[in-house]
């Protein structure tokens, strides 16, 4: 966490806001899209184990472009990246523990 | 008069400022519409003062029942909603939100030097959130009341109640929202309003516990908010996510539900201990003992709340191997409870100590808390779980912590800074009479109930075998003697407002920042932005501070 | 009051006159106000990633549990409604996206221009929603009192389960269909109510950006909100990924 | 004492005669639970002891009178360590302690005897295998380790016995399992602790623990003229259930002898054991437990056996050691008695149960 004072960060002023140019945002478009044609293309084939590993690996790409350049992350503070990860993390505690406690109840007998 | 604590004004000539933020506007709109976060505050504190003494009531009932081993002052049927409405109620609308909204809202702008939270409409509107979850689960009770325990119990609550679950629901969705918006707000706040000078390690310890009880309420409420829009949904139109009928898993909402309610304890304990940092320092005219200590053993309880909800499971039938892992995060999250326990005894160590009310308050809260928080050890260890859960003995964990350590926290906190709110100091005498009356009322109250608990009494029963009949009638005895304690400070409190006397800037000769101001404060909190210089708790700044000014008179 | 304590902060003193009008009485710049509001938005995406992460949870619980139930049901969904509504939503994140650049660079035209389309491309993705709830009314997939099985009894007799060549489900596991429908409604409803609130609020801020509103330096409120569009429109990609695209191969 | 009035008087009599302040142990866990309770109440009353010295003694030598001018203290690394690794070695002393007890409470000794315990709004049914069956109490010998396999038929309940130290939570949809030995015979409350509906607080009944003698008494005199398995056998044949499981060649189910407690391949590839939850979700899920080798044909039986029929059936399957049963069951299907074996049979939504004995149906 920074340990320098809220007022100080201001003082400059200068810290100009980065604007994102256009054809960033085609670019994105475009990877979007053919992340979503990959991702039904995909879901088509006969995978076994990897066809959901497929597709939440092209879902999370997706939503990483997205997060970064869509919502400007790529070019934002510490703060706004750890809150980003906080959400993750604490998104896949309740999953995670959640889980872990519905796949060991098939250890042991009962 | 002593060297440190400095005489109030006096009466004859000492005036409340004419320019302050309770008369800087009248009328009933300048209250209702306004962002000042001074009177949402007070606003919060009169709204959260009727549902206390709603919930108290119905307390009241529960142990009036309680008194004889039949269901004779009422059916059972009543009972289980007046116990419903109590644990709703005080739950949701007055120990969730009882020091963040008012104090935490009151002094968390003032402690770091801004001029308002970050977001004063955001703020206005979790006002206005609480109220109609309030007024929603008033209107409930009203309509019939509902019966389900406040913790909503699939199947029960979906598919066995024909009683107002969905308005219930409602109103502890509504509320939670507005905790999500207060949490949100102190984070912004904290984060990126801080005057010059006050980095993160010069805050007072009370800004710490609020931002680590936020970042819970943040994340932890909307798992909650989930769980309550699938029960109306499974009560509405019948999906099958927890309805073992249709294949779902009663146990996945005690899950979700337990993800928010047991980090909800630490929102509601949290910003009590808050409190008792300032107070004890205070009083006791020292820095606090080990300061980032007890300010990361306030972010370590946060992180480690999260990972410990399951300890509410152990009999329900989840794995052993979860059961071994949760226990085991139980243990480290009672370590930090622990850590700040000693330090603020040591705080106390070569001070110069004072018996105000707040501190009287403090003293209180560090020998129920004690209690509470060691309890607790015996419910999160698994094996003495099983014996004791679902009994009286965690009803008495729970109040130990709750009302013994959050509702006395809070009531430290409101002496302490009725002065800075209202301008006036409360009676002393009276009101040290209070916390001794309101400390030995409640342990008559709950101490028996370790022993019923122990003894196997399930909770939320309305009659009981009669050999617990004498514990009970204690325990109903104690009761009276608390309410007794409990209605003393509002009656005094209201009566300080006109006669009480002038406080002055600084009654206590505090060191923080909101003390540096008049009181009440003005509107913009301070006259121009406060500049920091020393750290949190720096009596000898304060001293110099004195000299320096009776030298320029 | 203690005048040392209280230094008057000069700078802030100074630049007082040449602040603008939305900058409110509590903050010290425009920068910490932007910052602020932009933070406290994060903030909110968070308890939001929170609200959905529950579903989630439901989810691949049950997913693990009725694999075979999930897979017929999800045979249900009309794979071409889903991949038309996830470009929809890509195409209005883009156009959301575009509409912040708008207002950094202060075009006002070109500002009401991607909102519309935003706007637009919003109630086509509700529409298309609107009609794949139809169909489920009309086969009686939503769960409930008059929950369907023959799809998945009788796959033989249904044109989705027969073009995926779906056998017969055991009475038991078609059953469980239904917590695959609670899940999909539960879900794709609480993603609808947000595209809902989302458009609501589109409307309110075209309106104000024909006057001109964000297109001179204020820039929060749209920024703002194009963080809330871009997360609704991640949701949708996981939930398109989880709901539609279980197993498609014949 | 003739000032104080008779009423209060009456009142203390009546209390002090009837007064407890620590419940009875009468199971072979209770004590070894208490030691770590009374263990954890001795620290704690350390703890609380040396809190309140320290805050009254600190309170005392430092107090403004005495102390005018407080001397600041940053804090102290070595006091802090302290008081952090303390607590936490006392903790984790519990945690350990604590964990062994819970294992011990809800892993059954494989010898142990059997008693099903159906919880529903707002009594609790217990099935002992001999066909006994009771309402809102239990009757356990001592010295016998007694497992009960707990299930709920509507909401969540709690079946637990404070003098026992067991509580195991009654849920729909799945068996819990919570064992005891009863060391001391006499009368014990039986409580449902898991908030439940209306009745909540009146679904409460007794244990009476019994000398084994004792018990065998009991047994024969309140059995109801056919046991558990003999329920189920009635019900295996009015549900047609041998048409499938039998060791004809050309069965199409596996046969059900000496599948309890036996390892099973199931088409998944998954390897479980046969124990009384995979038989009930066999019996109501079974496309889901298919063994390998076998065709998901099985119907579902869910809507169509009551919990206590599917006891009955668990219990029925459990003690068939050879097919002889079966093949039994498969020549008198059609002899059964009208009445009798109707459970089912006629496809009926809701079957009587055919556990229910006439003492079984006092309520509801």
């Amino acid at each position: 966490m920074s340990g320098q004072n809220g007022h100080a960060q201001y003082k400059e002023g200068g810290n100009a806001h980065h604007i994102v140019s256009p054809v960033v945002y085609v670019v994105i478009l475009f990877a979007l899209i053919i992340g979503t044609a990959a991702t039904v293309w995909a879901s088509f084939l006969e995978l076994g184990v990897w066809n959901p590993v497929i597709a939440l690996a092209i879902a999370c790409t997706k939503a990483i472009l997205v997060v970064l350049f869509f919502m400007h992350v790529k070019y934002s503070s510490k703060l706004t990246m750890l809150t980003v990860a906080a959400g993750v993390f604490m998104f896949l505690v309740l999953v995670g523990m959640t889980l872990a406690d519905y796949i060991s109840r098939a250890w042991g007998n009962w | 008069m002593s060297a440190t604590i400095v005489s109030l004004p006096d009466q004859s000539t000492a005036r409340i400022p004419k320019m302050n933020y309770l008369s800087k506007e009248n009328g009933l709109l300048s209250w209702l519409l306004t962002g000042d976060h001074k009177r949402i505050a007070i606003l919060y504190l009169i709204s959260l003062s009727f549902f206390f003494f709603i919930g108290g009531a119905l307390a009241g009932l529960i142990r009036l029942e309680l008194l004889t081993p039949q269901a004779d002052l009422m059916a059972t049927d009543t009972y289980n909603k007046v116990f419903t409405m109590h644990g709703v109620i005080m739950i949701f609308f007055f120990l969730v939100p009882s020091v963040p909204a008012t104090l935490g809202n009151f002094l968390i702008p003032m402690m770091i030097g801004a001029k308002d939270l970050a977001l004063p409409k955001i703020n206005l509107l979790s006002w206005y959130l609480y109220v109609a979850g309030g007024l929603l689960a008033i209107y409930t009770m009203a309509a019939g009341g509902v019966d389900t325990g406040w913790t909503f119990t699939t199947p029960l609550s979906t598919h066995y109640v024909n009683t107002n679950v969905l308005t219930t629901g409602l109103a502890a969705f509504i509320a939670g929202f507005s905790s999500i918006f207060t949490g949100l707000n102190f984070i912004v706040t904290i984060h990126k309003m801080r005057a010059p000078g006050m980095t993160w390690f010069r805050l007072p310890l009370f800004v710490w516990a609020h931002y680590a009880a936020s970042i819970l309420m943040v994340l932890a409420t909307p798992v909650v908010a989930i769980a309550i829009v699938l029960i109306a949904l499974e009560r509405t139109i019948g999906i099958g996510v927890f309805d073992p009928t249709k294949g779902g898993d009663p146990l996945l909402f005690q899950h979700l539900f337990w993800f928010y309610s047991h980090p909800a304890v630490y929102i509601m304990i949290l910003p009590g201990m808050g409190v008792i940092s300032e107070v004890i320092s205070t009083f006791s005219r020292k820095r606090v003992f080990g300061y980032t200590a007890v300010a990361f053993s306030s972010v370590a309880i946060a992180v480690f709340g999260f990972f410990v909800w399951a300890h509410h499971m152990f009999i329900m039938g989840i794995s052993n191997y979860a059961v071994l892992v949760f226990s085991l995060l139980t243990m480290l999250v009672a370590v930090p409870s622990a850590i700040k326990i000693f330090n603020w005894t040591f705080t106390l160590y070569k001070g110069s100590i004072t018996f105000e009310t707040p501190m009287l308050y403090t003293f209180g809260f560090m020998g129920l808390f004690t209690i509470g928080g060691l309890t607790g050890v015996f419910l999160g260890t698994s094996g003495t779980d099983i014996h004791l859960t679902e009994t009286y003995f965690i009803v008495a964990h729970f109040h130990f912590v709750m009302v013994g350590g959050m509702l006395m926290a809070f009531l430290a906190g409101i002496h302490f800074w009725w002065p800075k709110m209202t301008g006036r100091m409360y009676p002393e005498k009276i009101s040290q009479l209070a916390a001794v009356v309101t400390f030995i009322g409640f342990n008559f109250t709950f101490f028996p109930q370790f022993i019923l608990g122990t003894l196997g009494m399930p909770r939320r029963y309305a009659s009981y075998p009669p050999e617990f009949q004498i514990l009970n009638v204690f325990s109903t005895a104690g009761a009276t003697i608390l309410g007794v304690g409990y209605l003393l400070p509002v009656l005094y409190l209201v009566w300080s407002l006109k006669y009480g006397a002038v406080a002055g800037n600084n009654p206590w000769q505090a060191t923080g920042l909101e003390w540096q101001t008049q009181s009440p404060p003005l509107t913009e909190n301070f006259t121009s932005t406060p500049i920091m210089d020393h750290e949190a708790y720096d009596y000898e700044w304060l001293e110099r501070q004195k000299e320096k000014e009776v030298a320029s008179v | 009051m203690s005048e040392s304590t209280a230094i008057a902060h000069g700078a802030a003193e100074a630049a007082h006159q040449e602040h603008p009008a939305y900058l409110r009485h509590h903050f010290e710049n425009v920068e910490q106000q932007a910052d602020a509001t932009n933070f406290a938005m994060w903030i909110f995406l968070l308890t939001e990633i929170m609200f959905f992460g529950g579903l989630f949870t439901a989810y691949l619980i049950y997913r693990n549990w009725y694999y075979p139930a999930f897979v017929s049901a999800s045979h249900q969904l009309d794979v071409r409604w889903g991949t038309l509504n996830t470009l929809v939503l890509i195409f209005s994140s883009f156009t959301m996206a575009m509409g912040v650049w708008c207002a950094e660079t202060r075009r006002r035209k070109g500002l009401v221009l991607c909102l519309g389309l935003t706007f637009v491309l919003g109630l086509a993705f509700l529409g298309i929603k609107t009609i794949e709830y139809g169909e489920k009314i009309e086969k009686n997939h939503v769960p409930g009192f008059h929950y369907s099985l023959n799809s998945f009894l009788d796959p033989e007799h249904d044109a989705a389960a027969k073009q995926y060549g779906d056998k017969p489900l055991p009475l038991d596991m078609a059953r469980h269909t239904e917590v695959y429908f609670s899940l999909y409604f539960a879900m794709t409803g609480m993603h609808a109510l947000h595209m809902i609130i989302g458009i609501g609020i589109l409307g309110y801020m075209m309106f104000r950006a024909w006057g001109g509103a964000y297109t001179s330096g204020h820039v929060t409120f749209v920024e703002n909100f194009g963080l809330y569009w871009h997360f609704v429109d991640i949701i949708w990609i996981y939930l398109f990924a989880l709901l539609y695209l279980i197993s498609r191969h014949p | 004492m003739s000032h104080i009035s008779p009423v209060l008087w009456q009142f203390l009599v009546k209390w002090m005669t009837n007064f407890a302040l620590f419940p009875p142990e009468a199971s072979k866990i209770a004590p070894e639970m208490d030691a770590l309770y009374f263990f954890m109440v001795l620290v704690s009353l350390i703890g609380l002891t040396i809190v309140i010295l320290l805050v009254t003694s600190f309170s005392i030598l430092y107090s403004k009178e005495r102390h005018p001018v407080a001397v600041q203290v940053e804090g102290s690394t070595l006091l802090e360590a302290t008081w952090t690794i303390i607590p936490l070695g006392l903790f984790l002393v519990m945690f350990v302690w604590g964990a062994l007890i819970y294992f011990r409470v809800y892993t059954p000794p494989p010898n142990a005897m059997n008693i099903y315990v159906v919880g529903k709004q707002w009594m609790w049914k217990a099935e002992h295998p001999g066909g006994q069956h009771e309402i809102n109490s239990l009757h356990v010998p001592t010295g016998r380790a007694v497992q009960l396999t707990i299930i709920s038929q509507d909401v969540f309940h709690s079946f637990s016995i404070p003098a026992f130290r067991v509580k195991r939570e009654a849920i729909p949809g799945r068996y819990n399992t919570v064992w005891f030995e009863a060391t001391t015979p006499g009368t014990y409350h039986l409580f449902c602790t898991q908030y439940c509906g209306t009745e909540h607080s009146h679904m409460i009944g007794d244990v009476v623990v019994m000398t084994p003698e004792g018990y065998k008494k009991w047994l024969a005199e309140s059995t109801s003229g056919m046991s558990l398995a003999q329920n189920g056998e009635r019900l295996f044949a009015s549900l047609s259930c041998a048409a499938c499981h039998n060791t004809r060649p050309d069965a199409r189910g596996p046969s059900l002898a000496g599948v309890y407690g036996s390892k099973l391949t199931l088409t998944s590839g998954q390897a479980i054991t046969a124990d009384d939850a995979y038989l009930r979700e066999s019996i109501l899920n079974p496309s889901q437990h298919v063994t390998q080798g076998y065709a998901p044909i099985m119907p579902t039986y869910q809507g169509q056996v009551s919990e206590e029929g599917v006891i009955a059936l668990v219990e029925y399957i459990k003690n068939l050691d050879s097919d002889y049963r079966i093949q039994q069951t498969l020549n008198t299907t059609e002899l059964l008695p009208e009445g009798e074996g109707g459970a089912g049979a006629g496809g009926g939504k809701k079957p009587a149960a055919p556990t229910t004995t006439p003492k079984g149906m006092v309520k509801q």
